[in-house]
């Protein structure tokens, strides 16, 4: 019971060693910023994105949690930049003191496709990558075993967090205590809420620090695992290829004069 | 196996000692219990006898704790806990959170001391045989009732194979379902030869499983013993521990001349059957 | 001793310069980015710009974050994931009472002042990284803010301005204004301004007033962090006055540098009183 | 103060999860009453009492406080009517002195500042804690914390009063305080509801135990009567207390409470038999 995003659906996508999937959405991320041009970011959605999702079988997923993400900026990012742009100057439409630019709607054009290659890439290797083989596949390369502690720790920890949170608001509600009034009222429930939580908190550390040493986490050997994460040699090339070939798709068209 | 003599602890900046002069001697492959009132300094004792004091909380500790020989207080504390492993009261906070099944939640101790991975294999199906874990080995820990999870935390600390093992009131936040499976345990450990010291308020269970109880009254042990003497003393009282309801019974019923010449008074609900069936019972 | 003094020096040298590297290189991307004021952004596009924006703040954080995440004893570690839960949960309580601040760096705060600055990086960095696997990704760029936030708790708590609740909130107004600084050319870079609805809209006005990008997102973010890090550093002040004593010193980092004042005889009698 | 009645109509409720939790639950509760209610874990106790202060409103039916209808009022309104000892006091306790925090229920309420300070000194001196008044509640013990919070509940005087498991975490000396606290009130005549797993506890303090299973209330009645029902408790997973254990072991017809009914018959028996 966690609170992360995980959808196992048993895909290729998600067999793959989560280092891969990393290093496959940096470049994509890389390729997209790094060439400002819109289509640019078009082709890497058309030709890497939307296949990778569609063999991951958590299309709809994504495309629920992506809109919920994208839309709002989306929205504002053209309503925003097409009517007040600095550089806009060819008007399209104009209402009252309201004009709206090609120059803006361009502008907002590069920059919400390539937000959505980032939110789309990134989404996707949270879909598809259980957070603890991201953490051991990170911490196997090097990564302080602190990192993976800390963050599969809070991603459990938070739904225990917010019960906690709620049964303390009850309770202070069974006393007399009224959420209702003023912005100024509200703010004076606070301590109420975030005494507890906090005192809490300060108890389940120094347990959860004092479990932990028991099982030898201040040991300073060499860690192993139990679960070894999946890997293949076609795999460790194709880490090394996807970098080189993301280089070479950035340097070409600057070498060449093409942009 | 865990000896400790004459250890007195006070924690930094406290005018007054927590524990004084405390000496107990618990041998190998038995199980210990040790009883004391709320704020008798239960989980300080638990603590040391750890080496989680003074390493951690620092303060002033004097007096010696040893294992099967060898003082604790020279060992860094990575060292300690591979001799004696603690199990903490609470089980939610006793689960790592940084593994996602049970297996790998056993597993998390022996990964950070960097056993191999065929004999981390091993040790984790063993463990989880030895505590019926079996059927819950790939679930997360999260979704396991407190008994469960406590069940959990003790075998990742019975898989460390530290010669003792300390639990402090590892019931006290479960239902009595919980207690039962927490305490069955206790009957599986005996004769695997681990020992285990366990702080506990539950008097009946203790008398099924202890093989010895100890009583933590005024910053010392002020009673030890075979726990049918121990649960009989009527110093408990004083020491806010109370007693069974059966010797509360048969001191009342002394008190009210009817249990004339008794010996020893009834602990447990047996002893009770034997001693009232022979007054006022089924004669 | 498995490992001599000489290594355990070299290791602390080696983290000490990625620290000092990631900082110098979060700094040299913000100057880059206002100092220099790439002319590309006046024309089309932000694409090496925002490139340059979150490569450079990324890298700058993850240095910082793995500089300092060694000298954290196992106390501080198992505080850091209650802290980031904390974040994100108050965040959210806040939103659902109706409260319009965010309060959603108390943890990170809590952390920096009990445990110092690099525990704050770490719990700031991680926050934003956890708030990305959960919650949505475009919190990632963020993560350098949670990270000034972290640095300049801890350093006013170690310059006391913890032990008065007046002096909290002076050191948010501060810590919010350089939070606002630092993460302009991100609003304006990678999301051309739209990070939110109000936001958005407030961005819109300053540009309408004549304003560049990179200027409506900063006067934007100065209109509404500072206020948000004051709150936000005087809650935490006010928690921690109400703590026991107890708890506090606990922190080796809160012990040292008396972030709390003195511990007086009155301390360790509550320390009696707790274990009796 | 007197208690009010409390009526379960027909109770259903389904958490949001989709589990139904309480699966038609009538009861009555008349003012003044004390009830124990017992089952295992999940059987639906807390869902059930979490009713009577409106932290929960049922699915199906209707749950009656005196003569309001929960589902009309909100938490903090029935806070005037219902008293609530959760199980965690660290879940409430957040002032900086135990006699601020036992202060902060009648200040809800709104009653004056001397007779809140009046409430809070004589619900600390009944639970035994008038020397800790000043102290920081987080520097007491488990024990004393749950009795702060316990305090806390009392000083709102309310008509009716629920403990969720006052005794799990207390040591001997904790039971024995509790259970005055409980005849305290039963004294000035409020209901009092307690969910417990300790038998023994029960039997000694209550005259009445609800057993529930399943979402279910299994048996309902007065105390002696139902710690004779075996096969009943078995199925709701419900160990008799000691003395109860004992008379049964004994073949007793009868089910001692407590030592001294206990003792009293063990004294009939003989004479019966000397005589």
């Amino acid at each position: 019971m966690s609170s992360t995003v995980y959808v196992d659906r048993g895909s290729p996508v998600h067999r793959l060693n989560p280092m891969t999937k990393l290093v496959a959405m940096l470049c994509v991320i890389v390729i997209v910023f790094a060439l400002p041009v819109w289509w640019v970011s078009g082709l890497v959605l058309a030709v890497a994105i939307i296949p990778v999702a569609v063999i991951s079988r958590c299309g709809r997923t994504l495309s629920r949690i992506s809109a919920t993400i994208l839309l709002p900026i989306l929205v504002v990012l053209f309503v925003v930049q097409g009517l007040t742009f600095p550089g806009g100057k060819t008007a399209l439409v104009s209402w009252g003191v309201f004009t709206v630019t090609s120059e803006g709607l361009h502008f907002a054009l590069g920059i919400g496709l390539r937000l959505v290659c980032l939110v789309l890439a990134s989404v996707l290797l949270v879909l598809t990558t259980h957070p603890g083989d991201l953490m051991s596949a990170l911490t196997a390369r090097g990564m302080s075993p602190k990192f993976g502690y800390i963050i599969s720790s809070t991603l459990q920890l938070i739904p225990a967090f917010r019960d906690r949170a709620n049964a303390i608001l009850l309770a202070q509600q069974a006393r007399g205590l009224s959420v209702k009034g003023s912005p100024l009222r509200r703010i004076k429930i606070m301590m109420p809420l975030l005494g507890p939580l906090i005192l809490g908190m300060f108890t389940d550390v120094e347990d959860r620090s004092t479990a932990m040493e028991a099982r030898g986490f201040g040991s300073t050997a060499r860690r192993t695992s139990l679960v070894p994460v999946p890997d293949s040699s076609v795999q460790r090339v194709s880490r090394w290829v996807m970098p080189a070939v993301s280089l070479a798709v950035i340097v070409v068209p600057f070498a060449t004069g093409a942009l | 196996m865990i000896r400790l003599d004459g250890v007195s602890y006070a924690y930094p900046d406290a005018v007054r000692p927590v524990l004084e002069n405390v000496s107990l001697d618990i041998g190998r492959g038995a199980i210990a219990g040790i009883l004391g009132a709320s704020g008798a300094g239960k989980t300080t004792l638990a603590k040391i006898m750890a080496g989680f004091i003074p390493a951690v909380d620092g303060g002033e500790l004097s007096g010696t704790v040893s294992v099967d020989g060898q003082g604790m207080g020279d060992l860094p504390l990575a060292e300690a806990v591979s001799r004696v492993g603690l199990v903490i009261q609470n089980p939610f906070n006793q689960i790592s959170g940084a593994r996602y099944t049970v297996r790998e939640e056993i597993a998390f101790g022996l990964e950070n001391f960097g056993v191999a991975r065929p004999e981390m294999q091993g040790r984790v199906d063993e463990v989880a045989e030895l505590l019926n874990l079996g059927p819950l080995l790939d679930r997360s820990p999260y979704e396991l009732s407190g008994g469960q999870q406590q069940l959990v935390a003790i075998a990742s600390m019975i898989v460390l194979r530290t010669p003792v093992l300390v639990m402090d009131e590892p019931t006290s936040q479960l239902d009595p379902a919980g207690t039962r499976m927490v305490f069955d345990v206790l009957s599986t450990l005996r004769g695997t030869g681990i020992t285990v010291v366990i702080f506990e308020h539950k008097l009946e269970l203790l008398h099924q499983h202890a093989d010895a109880l100890y009583v933590l009254a005024d910053r010392s042990i002020v009673a030890a013993g075979d726990p049918t003497d121990i649960l009989a003393d009527a110093r408990l009282a004083e020491w806010h521990i109370g007693s069974t309801r059966y010797t509360r019974a048969a001191r009342a019923a002394q008190d009210r001349g009817l249990l004339a010449g008794l010996q020893h008074l009834p602990v447990s609900l047996e002893q009770a059957v034997a001693v009232f069936a022979d007054d006022g019972g089924a004669r | 001793m498995p490992h001599s003094t000489n290594g355990a020096d070299s290791r602390r040298a080696r983290h000490i310069a990625l620290v000092i590297l990631g900082a110098l290189i979060v700094v040299a991307t913000y100057l880059y980015l206002v100092v220099w004021r790439p002319t590309e952004i006046a024309h089309t596009s932000t694409g090496r710009a925002s490139l340059i924006a979150i490569g450079g703040y990324v890298i700058g954080a993850v240095l910082l974050a793995v500089g300092s995440i060694h000298r954290l004893p196992t106390t501080t570690v198992a505080l850091i994931p209650v802290a980031i839960a904390l974040n994100i949960v108050v965040g959210q309580i806040v939103s659902v009472i109706g409260l319009p601040v965010y309060l959603d760096s108390i943890g990170t705060v809590l952390v920096s002042v009990l445990a110092g600055p690099a525990a704050g990086v770490v719990t700031g960095i991680l926050t934003n990284v956890i708030w990305g696997l959960t919650l949505s990704p475009i919190a990632l760029p963020f993560a350098v803010v949670q990270v000034v936030i972290g640095i300049f708790a801890g350093t006013a708590a170690r310059w006391g301005m913890f032990r008065r609740v007046y002096t909290a909130p002076l050191a948010g107004l501060v810590t919010g204004v350089v939070a606002a600084m630092v993460s302009a050319p991100i609003a304006a870079f990678v999301f051309g301004g739209a990070t939110g609805g109000g936001a958005g809209a407030i961005v819109g006005a300053f540009q309408a007033m004549g304003q560049s990008l990179l200027g409506a997102t900063t006067l934007q973010g100065l209109l509404s962090d500072p206020v948000d890090k004051a709150i936000t550093f005087t809650v935490v002040a006010l928690l921690l006055i109400a703590l026991p004593a107890r708890f506090l010193q606990r922190f080796p980092f809160a012990r040292a540098h008396r972030v709390f004042g003195r511990t007086g005889p009155k301390a360790a009698q509550t320390a009696l009183a707790r274990e009796g | 103060m007197t208690g009010m009645p409390l009526r379960f109509e027909e109770v259903h409720y389904r958490y949001p999860a989709g589990v139904e939790a309480i699966r038609g639950v009538s009861l009555a509760i008349e003012p003044g009453e004390r009830v124990a209610i017992v089952g295992q874990n999940g059987a639906g106790k807390t869902t059930l009492v979490r009713h009577l202060n409106g932290i929960l409103k049922p699915t199906v039916g209707a749950v009656h406080v005196g003569d309001w209808l929960t589902a009309d009022h909100d938490i903090a309104e029935l806070a005037a009517r219902v008293g609530y000892v959760f199980q965690n006091p660290d879940e409430q306790l957040f002032a900086r002195s135990v006699q601020a925090d036992v202060e902060f229920g009648p200040r809800n309420l709104g009653v004056a500042p001397e007779e809140t300070t009046r409430r809070a000194e004589q619900a600390l001196a009944t639970v035994g804690l008038v020397e800790q008044r000043n102290a920081h509640p987080h520097h007491l013990s488990l024990s004393e914390r749950k009795r702060v919070a316990l305090a806390g509940v009392l000083a709102m005087h309310t008509p009716i009063v629920v403990l969720d498991e006052p005794t799990t975490g207390q040591d001997a000396a904790g039971i024995d305080m509790v259970g005055t606290v409980l005849d305290t009130l039963a004294a000035d005549g409020r209901t009092v509801i307690v969910i417990t797993h300790d038998m023994d506890f029960c039997a000694e303090h209550f005259r009445r135990v609800v057993v529930m299973t399943n979402g279910q209330i299994q048996a309902d009645g007065d105390t002696r009567t139902i710690f004779g029902l075996e096969e009943a408790l078995a199925e709701a997973a419900v160990e008799p207390p000691q003395l109860v254990r004992l008379s049964q072991r004994l073949g007793w017809e009868y089910s001692p409470l407590n030592t001294e009914e206990f003792v009293e018959y063990c004294a009939r028996r003989r004479s019966e038999r000397i005589g």
